[in-house]
């Protein structure tokens, strides 16, 4: 009951945390001028009509930092239980940390060779 | 604290809506999100069934670590899928499997 | 604030409140008095950020609304309050407008897993600095939907490149906040302070305070990293379709993260509220914790207001290349050489309990080791330093010469 | 059930995973779709709280929320003619069937039992925490073996991508 406890604390907070920013958006909402019109809300750009739209087609490089991302992101599920126990294993914890580690670290390296970290 | 049979349920509605998801979507990013809903359909299953389960203290971990596992699974797969839609839209234009079906570019 | 919410609990149920309804109240007096902290200080907070960008601009800064100014922050939110507030007819409504709650959320609820002191805190979770960076995430994802909910080329764009900065910089930021939780075994902040009582975890470890540091930088999008706020490139990045107070909130989050940055680092590396003194009050003791705080707050400011910005390449290049590479091996050689002087018994396995005098070895051995790291990075820095230059140097010849021409 | 928080928040949990996950088979846009996808898991992560497993619900918001979100929109944004596709489903009224028949059959095949069966309704006390995870991570008699098969599959994951999605054309040496 008391670990739910500190998340109750948290649901709270939670819920609380967007009504903190939405609070004065929505007294902005009640004092602001209205004064639309056509060109006011239309899409900003440099004073020319928009072409085309919004859409347009992204390098893959994008996708491949947040590739590599992803992949060190993931190993966090297992390096955080382990720095969190490594004070209490032998060396052995080491070496299995490294291993994982390094295998990683590796693929990190081939992306490199590859030329795959350049922003091309 | 609700009963193990309610997670049960929940987990048995995402998993078909992802199996709907799979089947009937034509887009393949979408077949993938779909993925992604059953994987984490059976991570509740197994999350539940270990926080309410009296094994013995060695097998304490098993569903606990088993849902990491599955964790680190599921990223591959959305990491390695994307990427191959990403290949197939690149070289043909299209993201829905059915137009992709002979593999040879 | 757990004694503080029980005994509320307690008096509410005495003068016949329900215990659910008078559980729930207490529980909400206390998230109230803990964002508190951080909803002031932000006020604050912008305050001193043009004051101080000021003075190293050789400015005065705002100095007419108030004493010295400090009444600048009020006058500009009733100014954001008269404006007209803009939604763009081609945005997503729903998602345009859940943008910036979500990233101002996002940094406030960081506040509820902070320690202010031993005995003052919203929690202490036993996953306490994951929390922080899981809840970052959600910031990350907000910008990603500003950019595309306001249908806008140069927002999307604009968004895609912070979105690729943001995450790229946040796994040399992971790997340096892994040392930490491995020097004292708790991912919880209370047990990482509790942890420096014999040495502050910024001796034991200098590189993963700078790998953090300029990483932490990068995510708040503050110069040289300042992709986010690129006016002559991105026009004004993913927020281009904000006006009015929804433009303030991404505004006066960014601030907010700056300054909680500077509190974590302070938590993570400088022992916290930890300070001659900060057992006999606990003001004192906050109080430590907001100097400490505070000056890697103005730190930052100085070297936003000092350093140009990069250009997006440069600045993939030196976190794929640089950062995150020295992050891992930061990561592998203490982790390595403790393991070693645990084995041999010349360091101890809680560093809660030890004393300066016992952690004595395990600093000088950990402190060579972060000075030989440095030195070969220094020097691995400069020799790339001059090929880059003498590449530039080559590359411009031929242009000179045609101008010459 | 009486009224008190982890009802409400099984209620609000159960509302996000199973409305994002409505919402990620329905929707014609697929951003949208990526949002929805992570309100579900959002929910998902809620239950893991519920089931005393904080540091499960921190990684899943992290890699969800922070890593395959952010992947997912950038697939979705390179491959750009997604949104034009008139149809969303193909033979819908077959899969439909079939998956509400699963539904049926998993709702009784694997809740009935338990109704009847020697599982606990209550949960047990003691909860595994992430230090106990992290020494079975190393220990031999537990995890070492898949914990470094989960690096090599990462790694291999990874490599694949990159080698796939690399642009050819851009290669540059």
């Amino acid at each position: 009951m008391n670990v739910l406890n500190e998340w109750a604390f948290i649901g709270v907070f939670a819920v609380m945390a967007p009504v903190f920013p939405a609070l004065p958006i929505v007294i902005a909402w009640l004092f602001r001028p209205r004064k639309p019109n056509v060109l006011k809300s239309s899409t900003y750009e440099c004073g020319v009509e928009t072409i085309g739209d919004t859409w347009v087609q992204f390098r893959v490089q994008y996708y491949i930092y947040g590739l590599i991302f992803l992949v060190f992101d993931v190993e966090m599920v297992f390096l955080f239980p382990w720095a969190v126990a490594y004070n209490e294993m032998s060396l052995f914890g080491f070496v299995a940390g490294f291993l994982f580690i390094f295998l990683l670290t590796d693929a990190l390296f081939y992306a490199w060779k590859k030329n795959a970290l350049d922003w091309k | 604290m609700a009963p193990l049979w309610m997670y049960l349920a929940v987990a048995a509605a995402l998993f078909s809506l992802g199996v709907f998801g799979v089947l009937a979507r034509r887009n393949a990013v979408a077949i993938l999100m779909s993925v992604e809903l059953m994987l984490n359909a059976v991570n509740i299953n197994l999350v539940a069934f270990w926080r309410y389960s009296e094994t013995s203290t060695d097998l304490l971990l098993n569903g606990y670590a088993f849902t990491a596992f599955v964790l680190i699974v599921a990223a591959a797969e959305a990491a390695v899928g994307l990427a191959i839609i990403i290949t197939v839209y690149r070289n043909r234009r299209s993201v829905i499997p059915e137009e992709a079906v002979a593999l040879k570019g | 604030m757990d004694e503080l919410c029980t005994g509320l609990c307690q008096i509410l149920v005495e003068s016949g409140a329900d215990a659910g309804l008078a559980q729930f109240l207490s529980l909400l007096v206390g998230v109230l008095l803990v964002s508190g902290i951080p909803l002031v200080t932000v006020i604050v907070l912008i305050w001193v950020e043009r004051k101080v960008a000021a003075r190293i601009q050789d400015r005065i800064g705002p100095n007419r609304v108030g004493p010295v100014g400090l009444l600048q922050t009020i006058a500009d939110m009733i100014k954001l309050l008269s404006k007209e507030d803009i939604t763009p007819t081609a945005a997503d409504r729903v998602l345009y407008n859940a943008a910036p709650l979500v990233s101002f959320a996002s940094v406030v609820l960081i506040w509820a897993v902070i320690p202010f002191t031993p005995f003052h805190f919203g929690v202490d979770l036993e996953i306490g600095a994951l929390f922080f960076v899981a809840i970052a995430s959600f910031g990350t994802l907000a910008i990603m939907v500003a950019g595309w909910a306001s249908n806008n080329k140069y927002a999307l764009l604009g968004a895609f490149r912070v979105v690729s900065l943001l995450v790229s910089y946040e796994v040399p930021l992971v790997f340096a906040l892994l040392v930490p939780v491995l020097l004292a075994g708790s991912m919880s902040l209370l047990d990482i302070v509790h942890a420096q009582t014999g040495m502050w975890f910024v001796v034991l470890s200098p590189l993963a305070f700078v790998i953090f540091y300029v990483s932490s930088q990068a995510e708040t999008g503050r110069a040289p990293f300042d992709l986010i706020e690129a006016e002559s490139e991105l026009v004004a990045g993913f927020n281009i379709e904000y006006s009015g107070m929804k433009f303030g909130m991404f505004f006066a989050a960014e601030f907010l993260h700056v300054f909680t940055n500077g509190i974590l680092m302070a938590l993570l590396f400088f022992g916290g509220w930890m300070g001659p003194l900060y057992y006999e009050s606990p003001l004192i003791a906050f109080a430590w914790l907001g100097a400490k705080g505070g000056l890697i707050y103005f730190t930052t400011l100085w070297l936003r207001n000092t350093v140009p910005r990069l250009r997006i390449d440069q600045i993939m290049a030196f976190n794929w290349k640089f950062l995150v590479p020295l992050s891992i091996a930061n990561l592998i050689f203490i982790s390595l050489a403790l393991k070693v002087m645990q084995e041999l018994g010349a360091s101890p396995r809680n560093l809660a309990e030890a004393g300066f005098v016992e952690l004595l070895p395990t600093t000088v051995v950990l402190l060579v080791i972060n000075g030989a790291m440095t030195i070969y990075l220094l020097g691995l820095l400069r020799k790339r330093g001059q090929e880059a230059r003498r590449e530039s140097m080559a590359a411009r010849v031929p242009l000179a010469q045609a101008a010459a021409d | 059930m009486e009224l008190n928080a982890i009802t409400i928040g099984f209620v609000v949990f159960t509302i996000f995973t199973l409305g994002g996950g409505f919402g990620v088979v329905t929707t014609r846009n697929l951003f949208q779709g990526t949002i929805w996808l992570m309100v579900s898991l959002f929910g998902v992560a809620g239950y893991f709280i519920l089931l005393s497993a904080p540091f499960l619900a921190a990684v899943q918001i992290l890699v969800y929320i922070g890593a395959i979100a952010i992947l997912i929109t950038f697939a979705v944004m390179l491959t750009r003619s997604v949104t034009r596709i008139k149809e969303r489903y193909i033979r819908i009224v077959p899969s439909f069937i079939g998956s509400l028949l699963l539904f049926l059959i998993l709702l009784f095949g694997v809740t009935v039992p338990i109704f009847g069966s020697h599982l606990p309704e209550s949960a047990p006390q003691y909860v595994a925490s992430t230090r106990d995870l992290g020494m079975a991570l190393v220990d031999e008699n537990g995890y070492v073996v898949p914990f470094l098969l989960a690096s090599v599959l990462l790694t291999a994951a990874m490599i694949g991508a990159i080698f796939i999605a690399r642009d050819e054309k851009a290669k540059g040496g």
